[in-house]
């Protein structure tokens, strides 16, 4: 069995081009910028692809893991801007001293570390127990966007802590190096564009992992699986705390290059968006979803840009013919291109599981 | 008692009150085909359902080689050795034969194990072999969802065979097949039957005498009558419950 | 749909072939000279875009009454509108888009406080220049921008002032939960305090939040001589409503908001506001010449439904107070504007008002209005100008 | 706490549990029923309003003496508007989708993107004022102390209408019959020669039609402006999933658990800890009782 397909080979390659060579050479700052900031959600997208695509997990919550890794870069970035003050929002909030668990993040090692594992155990606790319990389908979808729901409510309320409905905005360097100007910018797309193909590499490697092939059985046939002696609650917690820790990486590398995180970030439509975006690329599809993220970023900003007051109903529009028109996305469409003209059937893992009513 | 590897024991299932399996006793011996039967709703597959950790019980115990199976999660009952085949072939369609067979492989069932696994010459040689058992040695890199319904039914048992269980629980495996399917199926179980005990539900009667040990008659969730097929044919009650309903 | 929105909706049908709307990723703009560009950055879409697509308008009007006048030193403005969509990233986003491809002279805009956060450090970066035409909290001052409405001093002090004064002197606090209301009544109480009143209770309800009966209850059980509250959005027009359907009127019941301006009572439904009060800098309904004119110009531009509320002023005022720094200035250059800023006086609807000496923000008048059934406020009390202290001592 | 606040408290216990009825009954019935999520239910709500909206303006203008019964009209026509919308919607593109109950959610969630954009392009950006009915606004003055709301009181005499109608119509008409029948059997169904097309057309547009209603009645309680939808979705979502998708009796119960212990805790806590606190209760009972409050033990 080779390790990539043909078009799988060509999405990469192809991406490859686009991030290292054509963006980098034809875009301005500004919108190069613009493409980091999709690419955040492309770091999100890869996590979804592999809890969704493959193990059939739809969490309405991806947003909880943005955000946690967001507010965390977030927290060490406030505070060297802030030197040897209080961070600015805590003055308006009349908070007069820095709370402890706001110490440690003047190191950014400890920064680093705590953005790869607290989201990660928080998912792995929480799901574990949870996919014990078999709470699965569109409960498991409640369960996340509630816990969404109460991220924002408690940042909203706690705005001396966390900056409040404003986020926490205005970074300026870390450890000592300027972030703002125009060439660090260009550094940290690299950066992140590296970071990107790590992701993917590891989420392809997992899907091609004899795992891969255990979450495919168990999104189809969760109850075969357990018979035939696994703990599919193990898997399918690992699936999705792969996810948040992807995602958790998209929201670090979004307060750092976008320069702000705040609620919205975390809330129940932004976590449907991130859903979108992957759709929109093709479940299935590693490739697709990074596709996704900036196709779909772009026809955001776009539409936005030419259109300001009409351009939610070309995007309103574009998920619908999407979810109704191409199950499996973009990639999806392409497959199935690539198959008819090799004159081969439909392939059976890129058509869209049909799945028992909820 | 020393060869008997299941003991059933009072066992009760109620759903929203009806009781499915009623006070029911049973026990298996090692190497044994016991057969169930019995009419649609006499609770056959339920019980299966229990054995294996699908359905918890209201009431009563399962020991297995000195485990008490009600306490165990479906994982846990598999490890210890029961393999479950389902009524309608439950077998993962988007997966190939070969991937179906590798994924019951009873070893790097932990999310680590699995994640840096590496297929072997063992293991090839052993899902090879269980593949020419099933007679699909030609299907390996067929996505099951295309095979026929009989050849499903196959892979299932395939699958089980990879676990190498010492307890089989077959629901109705010849079910949708043809008259020279059933027959191979029957081969088949002939062969698959030494060195493990397999308890399997067949209405097909003529499929029943050609393989079973003993029969079980199962009646509105309670043993109706047991004993070897002749025996139980004689049974008044059973005739009665077949028959008369 | 408005004609401009069916203008764009056949523009959007032509661009649908691609090549226009990917064209300006990679061609930058020719510049022609004789224009001068500046931004309008609002919320049209989202939750917010009920209060700013108000703003946008006045402000268009402004700059179309500007460029019918001969334009900004011979040049006629052309405004490009972004839409921040209620979202801060998006916001800072299209700052950035503004300032570094448009590079725009001057932007007007914002509405929140946490899109105004959200867009500073990108003013500040690219040394851009920010009018900012809405009450807020305070507690800001930036080199890149202007702000052109009240900070909360200057209308929190005189409203509960004027309240203990003539209306009793215990006081029911009730907000959103955001920075805007926590601040206010931050400021509140101790004047509160400094009065000899006394603050009942301090309640938030989260944002959008629409099930105030628990509030109301509240409210009832302290039974406060005034109720002074920061709800807003969608909040107020539920607040509005349960207050009135829970028997407290405004003919029973002494309540004053500082973010309800005509604009607001719109959606509330005047016959539920009448008999409320608001504290602004400016009401619709004051008397004089600058005002008639400007109110009888939006009627005949957006329709004769049209009311103007405070937020639509000080969009309207902000362009004019840029026109006038850069004429003043000869420059369009953000540090020569900003220093012609200081003590730039203007005729404005709401009366003569200026720019203050060094800290960006505006000399105001504290006006208090008496909602009518009629949705227009009876001006019940009127400050002398006020200096806007962004940083007070509490 | 006096016994007045208490008195009060209480209704107001009750009031917001049947507001959650009338809000979430549509999406039960879509989801529980059909498996469909419809996520622009919410904006099913606002087109309800907004059809309020016009009806009154209509009457201010050609019917000023029967402004007082405008409501009523408002009401039914809101149902028959957004009845005839959902039906349009079911045979639009639902239907293509049933077999993906999950992609139902995002491709109504792109619908309620559109809507709103629709709203605001006609209506526009602010909110609309809707006339209040003089008889139904004040309070009822139980006492000295207590007063209760005349709007709130309609809200509920007006649900328990409602949720009579839907027990008669699902489970007392022949229509409820084929709709419960083709629910649990599709093909069974067809082959009992119901055209089960219609039947899910019907199903759909009941929902919708009943979020009009909703949508109607809030104008009394709420504003009324493009995103009014969006503040009731996930209250709704989450009433229905909590008591059990499968059971519109569990909707009921949820609503009313939901709504007690909001209320209180609004009284006690700040609005925001309620809410928290509300959202990991659902959690919390989800984690013990993984298909909501109401999932019958059945043999699969």
């Amino acid at each position: 069995m080779r390790w990539l397909s043909k078009g799988e080979l060509f999405g990469y390659l192809s991406l490859a081009a686009l991030l290292f060579l054509v963006f980098p050479l034809t875009l301005d700052p500004f919108r190069l910028n613009l493409i980091s900031k999709y690419l955040c959600f492309a770091l999100v997208g890869v996590g979804i692809v592999l809890a969704w695509g493959y193990g059939g997990i739809l969490s309405l919550g991806q947003g909880i893991f943005f955000g946690t890794g967001g507010y965390l870069m977030a927290m060490f970035l406030k505070l060297e801007a802030s030197g040897k003050e209080l961070p600015d929002f805590m003055v308006w909030s009349s908070t007069e001293t820095l709370p402890w668990w706001w110490e440690p993040f003047h190191n950014f090692f400890f920064t680093i570390l705590s953005i790869l594992v607290i989201p990660a155990l928080f998912a792995f606790v929480l799901s574990y127990l949870v996919f014990k319990k078999r709470v699965g389908g569109v409960y498991f979808a409640i369960v996340t966007l509630a816990l969404a729901l109460t991220l924002t409510v408690l940042l909203v309320g706690q705005q001396g802590y966390t900056g409040g409905a404003n986020g926490i905005t205005d970074f300026r360097s870390v450890m000592g190096w300027d972030i703002t100007s125009d060439e660090s910018k260009r550094v940290l797309y690299f950066i992140h564009v590296v970071l990107l193909f790590a992701v993917m590499g590891i989420g392809a490697y997992i899907i091609k992992s004899r795992l891969g092939k255990i979450l495919i059985a168990i999104r189809d046939r969760e109850d075969r699986v357990r018979f035939s002696g696994y703990d599919t609650a193990m898997f399918k917690a690992f699936a999705f705390t792969v996810g948040a820790l992807f995602a958790a990486l998209g929201g670090a590398m979004y307060s750092l290059q976008v320069g702000l995180i705040t609620p919205t970030l975390v809330g129940a439509v932004a976590s449907i968006e991130m859903i979108i975006y992957v759709a929109v690329g093709g479940r299935l599809s590693i490739v697709g979803a990074v596709y996704g993220a900036l196709l779909v970023g772009f026809a955001k900003s776009m539409f936005s840009e030419n259109f300001p007051t009409l351009w939610l109903f070309f995007f309103g529009g574009l998920f619908i013919f999407v979810v109704v028109f191409m199950p499996n996305g973009l990639a999806g469409v392409l497959d199935r291109f690539s198959a008819r003209k090799k004159g081969q059937r439909e392939s059976g893992l890129n058509a869209v599981p049909e799945r028992t009513k909820a | 008692m020393a060869d008997t590897i299941l003991a059933v024991t009072g066992l009760t299932v109620s759903f929203d009150g009806f009781k499915a399996v009623d006070d029911l006793n049973l026990s298996i011996d090692k190497d044994e085909l016991r057969v169930v039967i019995g009419p649609n709703g006499a609770g056959k597959t339920t019980l299966l359902d229990m054995i294996c950790g699908k359905t918890k019980p209201s009431a009563g115990r399962i020991e297995f080689k000195n485990a008490d199976l009600t306490k165990l999660s479906e994982y846990e009952i598999t490890r210890a050795g029961v393999g479950r085949k389902f009524q309608t072939p439950s077998v993962y369609d988007d997966l190939t034969v070969l991937e179906n067979l590798e994924i019951s492989y009873p070893k790097h069932r932990g999310v680590f194990g699995s994640l840096f696994f590496r297929r072997t010459r063992e293991i090839g040689d052993k899902i090879r072999a269980v593949a020419q058992d099933i007679y699909l040695q030609d299907e390996l890199e067929t996505k099951a969802g295309i095979l026929s319904h009989g050849q499903k039914q196959w892979l299932e048992i395939g699958m089980l065979l990879m676990q190498d269980p010492e307890l089989m629980l077959l629901d109705e495996p010849v079910a949708g097949m043809s008259a020279r399917e059933r027959d191979l199926t029957a081969d088949l179980l002939a062969r698959i039957s030494k060195g493990r005990s397999i308890v399997l539900i067949e209405h097909d009667m003529e499929f029943v005498r050609k393989i079973a040990h003993r029969v079980t008659v199962l009646h509105q969730g309670k043993v109706l009558s047991e004993g070897s097929m002749d025996q139980v044919q004689k049974d008044a009650r059973v005739i009665e419950v077949y028959l008369g309903m | 749909m408005s004609a401009s929105d069916r203008r764009s909706f056949i523009k959007a049908g032509a661009a649908l072939g691609a090549s226009a709307a990917v064209g300006p990723w990679f061609i930058k703009d020719a510049r022609a000279a004789d224009v001068i560009k500046v931004g309008q950055l609002h919320s049209l879409t989202g939750t917010i875009a009920l209060a700013e697509a108000a703003i946008v308008d006045a402000e268009k009007m402004a700059i179309d009454e500007i460029n019918a006048a001969g334009g900004v030193m011979g040049r006629k403005i052309e405004s490009i509108v972004e839409d921040g969509a209620s979202d801060w990233p998006t916001f800072a986003e299209k700052a950035k888009k503004l300032l570094q491809r448009d590079k725009v002279a001057a932007v007007f805009g914002c509405y929140t406080s946490a899109s105004r956060k959200s867009v500073l450090p990108v003013f500040e970066q690219n040394n851009g220049l920010l009018y900012y035409p809405t009450y807020y909290e305070g507690q800001e001052q930036s080199k890149n921008v202007i702000y052109t409405a009240q900070e909360a001093t200057q209308s929190v002090i005189a409203a509960i002032e004027w309240l203990a004064k003539n209306k009793g002197k215990t006081f029911f606090l009730v907000g959103s939960d955001y920075i805007y209301p926590r601040t206010c009544n931050k400021i509140a109480k101790p004047t509160i305090a400094r009065v000899g009143g006394k603050t009942l209770g301090e309640e938030y309800a989260p944002l959008g939040h629409t099930e105030f009966s628990s509030i109301i209850n509240k409210i009832k059980a302290a039974k406060p001589d005034c109720i002074y509250s920061t709800v807003v959005g969608g909040s107020n027009v539920a607040f509005f409503k349960q207050l009135v359907a829970a028997g407290l009127s405004g003919d029973k019941q002494t309540l004053l908001s500082t973010v309800v301006s005509e604009n607001e009572i719109d959606g509330i439904g005047k016959e539920n506001a009448a008999g409320y009060y608001a504290c602004m800098g400016y009401f619709q309904s004051q008397k004089n010449p600058a005002n008639e004119k400007f109110v009888k110009a939006i009627k005949a531009k957006y329709g004769q439904d049209r009311v103007v509320g405070d937020p639509m002023e000080c969009g309207y005022t902000a362009v004019y107070f840029w026109k006038n720094a850069v004429e003043k200035a000869k420059s369009f250059e953000v540090a020569k504007v900003v220093a012609a800023s200081s003590e730039l006086p203007l005729d404005a609807p709401e009366g003569n008002i200026k720019l203050h000496k060094s800290n960006h923000h505006t000399w105001k008048h504290a006006r208090i209005g008496r909602a009518r059934p009629d949705g227009q406020f009876d001006i019940v009390h009127e400050s002398p100008l006020i200096e806007p202290n962004p940083f007070p001592k509490l | 706490m006096s016994f007045d606040i208490a008195v009060m408290q209480i209704f107001n216990g009750i009031s917001l549990f049947t507001i959650l009825v009338l809000m979430a009954l549509g999406l039960a019935i879509v989801f529980g029923l059909m498996g469909v999520i419809n996520m622009a239910h919410g904006e099913l709500m606002a087109l309800g309003a907004y059809v309020t909206y016009m009806v009154a303006h209509v009457f201010e203008r050609h019917l000023p003496s029967l402004m007082g019964v405008y409501l009523f009209f408002a009401i039914i026509m809101a149902f028959l508007v957004t009845f005839a919308f959902g039906w349009i919607l079911e045979r639009g593109f639902i239907r293509f989708l049933y077999k993906r109950p999950l992609d139902t959610m995002l491709a109504t969630w792109g619908l309620s993107l559109v809507l709103q954009q629709a709203y605001r392009s006609i209506f526009g950006a602010q909110e609309v004022s809707v006339p209040m009915t003089k008889w139904l606004t004040g309070a009822w003055d139980m006492t000295e102390g207590i007063q209760i709301p005349l709007n709130r009181l309609f809200i509920v005499g007006l649900t328990i209408l409602v949720s009579l109608g839907v027990y008669y119509l699902l489970f007392k008409t022949r229509w409820g019959l084929r709709i419960r029948a083709v629910t649990q059997n599709r093909a069974m169904s067809g082959a009992a020669g119901i055209n089960t097309n219609r039947v899910d057309a019907m199903t759909f547009a009941l929902g919708s039609g009943l979020a009009g209603i909703a949508g109607a009645v809030f104008t009394m309680i709420g504003s009324t402006n493009p995103l009014t939808g969006q503040l009731y979705i996930v209250d709704s979502f989450i009433v229905v999933v909590f008591g059990g998708v499968a059971s519109l009796l569990g909707t009921f119960v949820s609503g009313f658990a939901i709504a007690q212990a909001q209320t209180t805790l609004e009284f006690l806590l700040s609005g925001s800890m309620a809410k928290v606190a509300i959202l990991l209760m659902v959690i919390v009972v989800l984690y013990f009782r993984p298909n909501g409050l109401f999932a019958a033990r059945v043999r699969q």
